[in-house]
């Protein structure tokens, strides 16, 4: 099977949807010239020319407007947010309107989009650019929120998020474009809702997504070594969340610990830990243990950044105390 | 009477070339809606209908006369106060009255009530009720109808308010920038909410914003439907035939308070009465008898109007109440 | 001890504050010539004039943007959404500027502003304006978050919000305005950070914040002619949160139903139950429980709006499956 | 090379008065700024800082020139394209190459890096990383301005891509309507990261934007830096004398990508040649040699920088890193 890389993977969805559909379209900054800020719509402008690979002026509310209205009378627009920092300007058009749409027309229109981009730090990219935003979008009914950590999976639940007729928040991890994955030639599609297990294991459940499922894995592959097997439990997508396949490992383990690269104060890992509680406490053989970025803005300084943000160590160091190691 | 600063082209009273045949149909839509908002009024202070109720009585001539110059595939976008543009988009007023009461069969089975008309049936994308958030929207209708080449043109209708926002701005730039086929009209009726022009704009022209953006513009007296109409046409066919914008400013009055729970005293009674005495119902009722419609013809259609809103009023009243949500969150 | 309205105390709170000092003064859509939208700011106008009470066009992003501005050079802006639904086009200014201008600016500047307004559900205004944000902005570091309950603690909650050198969330109940309580006539100040018992009970605890203490205390009321002894504890603040003050009430209660006005998924609740189960995992005799309003858009009708938000029977159910009595 | 549709007013070669006395500082700070810039780049190309580095270099007439227009006690509000304003604004060159390498001693004790930079004492309100975000910041310093009635200007720094975004516009019209102290600088350096005016502009001259608020405007060659000194200094006075806002276009160029992780392949040789005969630093240095400028001074000077730059790398070099952030969340 090829491996190739997450940003292929899910330029390939792309160029696989619009060949397949005239009616799917890219919009955002940089999407077309200029190849992506961060070159996943490389190639695209060529193959598809101005009219369905379309650049933007700065204008994220318009845009993302613009995309909502499209998408009522028919198109499927992906909109790219150069970062989902950038969202947040154009957030009341996602929540307001695109997720509500569907609802408040009694049902006669709805809003097949898709909001996709890289989300959550980089390096050094300092406060403003370094947000995991998934908990604001995971929480509003009538949306879609989907966060792959893998090319395989990148690439097919963008394709199922393309043909989804709801609004979809698709998330990526800026700093997975580069990794790879084994990704069939032959078409697939990864349904929205359903999680994976990337790791089997039975001493201790990790649920991470994104970025966090490659740390939760190294984590793993440590503590395999002083005989700790953890499972690690990829929901892929937050809304909605895959509860059972949660539950279930932690049902078998006994333990959760949460990894998220987020903030975390009403962090997505909360909605995680209640279900689990509510499902699963007579199971639990320990406290639900959470590992987030910490509670304050990304300082800019490299060594700062690595300190604040979750890394293996913090993964190993909860797994430890969800097992009364520590 | 407070004007905007630079009325003077706005309001001018150049006549526009009339026909009963033209002007009937328009004032019957016109009556109608008032007759309709009225009811709604009273329902409204009966406990029958809840939340915001923004009436757009006096303003009648615009959404009818601007609807009016559409063909029937056309979009239409509008705000919150948006009861005349859904009538005179076609929708009965049996539906609209239904949703006011929350009832199954309202427009929008009850989910959306006052603020929030949709009809795909006929092509009207909403009411909005984020300031200024529909009108990126609307240029998102109209950049699909040059996508796909359908020769459709959408209008979009918002308050002179509105015209701060960010929303509005940058759907303008979008819109001007791309040439969207789209027509974006400013219901200018002098105040948003509680306050007037001169305190939300330091220009009391709001369509110089096209200036900015290469785009068309045009200003006139909103209260006169057939001028309306025609101008709006011109717009119209310039979004069909060359895709280009046009941002026009419409000059007009809302006669109630902001909603029903604003009692409007930001203004006095000598001025509601000076822009009453420009009813746009009155002028049109005027000029039909003027150019020679029978006294026994139009109160036969002022029967009929209030036969029809009577009727619609039954039905909303007798109707079963709302009793489903879950089905129109995800569609499946 | 005079009764006055949640309103009334809130008014209060700005009259006392702008007397104090010369450098607060309120901005916001109608909140002077038209003495507020919902009247919180009745009078305002005509005893600190319009420099200090400003009237703005309808341009949430722009307003709140100047009140960052202003507050970084000294100025203690209060900066009223109509409601908060409405932040939503400004909540870049509130969560990319004004969070993190202090630590931007390595401690050089802050922001000590006080964004507030009513915020949930109403009656019957649809879903664009039936919205519950607090989870939103109780995620961001550098912000603070306060929903009082009570006329009592709006006042003196409002105070120290004003005189708080950082930026404050400050979410009203709507539907609370008309609310009453006994507030005294002398000069007090509520911490930001403490939460309140606003019941004692011993059976179950019942978190709730806002209208939904309301809720709780009646259900409370019904629970007890059953035997069923409810301790209601409002935290206030959802950030900081005074997390102590739940943990020690479930472990003396054993049982904790967290009861909130907005939507489920990934709402504040999730984060309560995180620390519930963090902190007294062993104490808990029953998963925890959460009320909140269906996992929808809200609907206009009468009859379906009271449906899908959280009543009193629905809080009584919850306590009766916590304590398996259902 | 491609031209703003009508830059002839823009790019005049009116001459204005020029002395040594009054160029030769600004010369002397351009130069280090972009030496400065150049160590920075050499830096991160070497690993030693990290993260997004946007380049004035090319633009340095622009914010030497207006800044030096103000009091001390005047407001800037910037970019992340903030190191010439923050430079020519009164920070050291040691601060901010310390801040850049991430270090305890730089501007904002490593937390902040190229795009946010601060300063209390120098009244630099910010480098912003959102585009048109601080828009409205700058108009709020006005604001607080013109409450306390302290006589202070605020500049505010923004690229020509930026006048496309709603806070953008909210940032003016709220500035425009209620008349604050505050001097609106657009940058138009051709592009906002790869897109050239042409795809992003409908009218390409954004202090056209000003029109429709009644806003003072004005637009001229920003490689100039004592013209650009000289008609800010009108700007400015006319908001300290009477608190009136302007719209200013700068027309400029930067030299660089967007930032060093953008090789600029959407131009070509050819036009930013072009565009490095206008340089402002040979244009000011050549007027200097005119004026009777001694080459020794201009050596003298030359080398001074050198000096202060390699002080300054070598300052950042041995500094301490950065080691706390928790104090800087909340203020207690
Ligand atoms: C973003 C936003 N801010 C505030 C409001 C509250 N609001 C609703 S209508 C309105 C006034 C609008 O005035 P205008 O645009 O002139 O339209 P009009 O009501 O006069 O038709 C305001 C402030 C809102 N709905 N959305
Ligand atoms: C709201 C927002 N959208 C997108 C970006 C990404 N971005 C950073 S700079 C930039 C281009 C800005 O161009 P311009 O305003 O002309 O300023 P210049 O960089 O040319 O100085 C873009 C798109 C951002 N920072 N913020
Ligand atoms: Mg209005
Ligand atoms: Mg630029």
């Amino acid at each position: 099977m090829p491996v190739i890389s997450y940003r292929e993977a899910l330029n390939q969805a792309m160029v696989e949807e619009m060949d397949r559909d005239p009616d799917v379209f890219i919009m955002g900054e940089e999407v077309g010239h200029y190849q992506g800020a961060y070159k996943v719509t490389q190639g695209l402008l060529q193959r598809f020319s101005e009219r369905r690979v379309v650049d933007t002026p700065i204008a994220e509310m318009g845009f993302a407007g613009i995309g909502v209205g499209a998408a009522m009378v028919g198109l499927r627009p992906i909109i790219e947010f150069m970062t989902f920092n950038f969202s947040l300007v154009a957030i009341d058009q996602i929540v307001s309107n695109a997720a509500k749409i569907y609802q408040m027309s009694g049902g006669q229109f709805w809003v097949p989009i898709v909001f996709r981009g890289p989300s959550g730090p980089a390096v050094q990219v300092g406060s403003q650019h370094s947000q995991a935003l998934e908990s604001f979008y995971a929480h509003v009914p009538g949306l879609k929120v989907v966060m792959p950590s893998t090319a395989y999976d990148a690439k097919g639940l963008l394709k199922t998020a393309i043909r989804d007729d709801n609004p979809v928040v698709f998330m990526e991890g800026e700093t997975l474009y580069g990794t790879t994955w084994e990704v069939p030639e032959d078409e697939y599609l990864l349904p929205l809702g359903k999680g994976d297990i990337k790791r089997e294991g039975s001493h201790v459940t990790l649920v991470a997504w994104s970025k966090m499922v490659w740390t939760c894995l190294d984590a793993a592959k440590v503590l395999a070594e002083e005989g700790i097997e953890a499972e690690v439990v990829d929901p892929r997508t937050l809304r909605p969340l895959d509860t059972p396949l949660i539950v279930e490992s932690v049902k078998k383990t006994g333990r959760c610990v949460i990894v998220e690269v987020g903030w975390p104060h009403a962090g997505f890992g909360a909605e995680v830990a209640y279900q689990v509680q509510q499902h699963a406490l007579d199971f639990l053989d320990a406290p639900i243990e959470r590992v987030c970025s910490d509670d304050v803005p990304m300082p800019y300084a490299k060594n700062l950044e690595i300190e604040v943000q979750p890394q293996v160590e913090d993964v190993i160091a909860a797994v430890k105390r969800a097992l009364y190691l520590a | 009477m407070r004007m905007p600063k630079d009325a003077g082209d706005a309001l001018d009273d150049e006549p526009v070339p009339a026909t009963i045949e033209e002007l009937q149909p328009l004032y019957r839509q016109m009556l109608a809606i008032r007759r309709m908002e009225e009811a709604s009024a009273k329902a409204y202070s009966q406990g029958k209908i809840g939340g915001f109720l923004h009436l757009i009585i006096g303003q009648e001539a615009v959404c009818v006369g601007a609807t009016a110059a559409l063909r029937p595939d056309d979009y239409v976008v509008a705000t919150y106060r948006d009861h005349g543009h859904a009538y005179a988009k076609g929708m009965t007023a049996r539906s609209m009255l239904a949703e006011l009461y929350g009832k199954k069969t309202g427009l929008v089975k009850g989910l959306g009530g006052s603020m929030h008309f949709f009809s795909r049936e006929h092509n009207f994308l909403g009411g909005h009720g984020i300031v200024g958030g529909h009108v990126p929207i609307a240029a998102g209708a109209a950049f699909a109808s040059k996508y796909r080449g359908d020769g459709r043109v959408t209008l979009c209708f918002f308050g002179e308010g509105a015209s701060t926002i960010g929303g509005f701005a940058e759907g303008l730039a979008l819109a001007g920038l791309w040439k969207l086929p789209v027509v974006l009209i400013c219901e200018n009726n002098q105040y948003s909410m509680g306050t007037p022009m001169y305190r939300s704009l330091a220009v009391e022209d709001v369509s110089m914003r096209a200036l900015a953006h290469g785009m068309a513009r045009d200003r006139f007296d909103g209260d006169d439907v057939l001028k309306v109409k025609q101008r709006i046409a011109i717009a119209v066919e310039r979004a069909r035939e060359t895709n280009e914008p046009t941002l026009v400013e419409v000059v007009t009055y809302r006669f109630r308070g902001h909603s029903m729970s604003d009692p409007g005293l930001y203004r006095t009674k000598e001025e509601v009465e000076e822009w009453k005495r420009r009813d746009p119902l009155g002028r049109a009722r005027s000029l039909l008898v003027e150019l020679g419609a029978a006294e026994a013809d139009l109160h036969a259609l002022e029967d009929d109007v209030k036969a029809e809103i009577a009727d619609a009023v039954g039905f909303a009243e007798s109707s079963p109440v709302a009793d489903e949500y879950l089905p129109y969150v995800i569609k499946e």
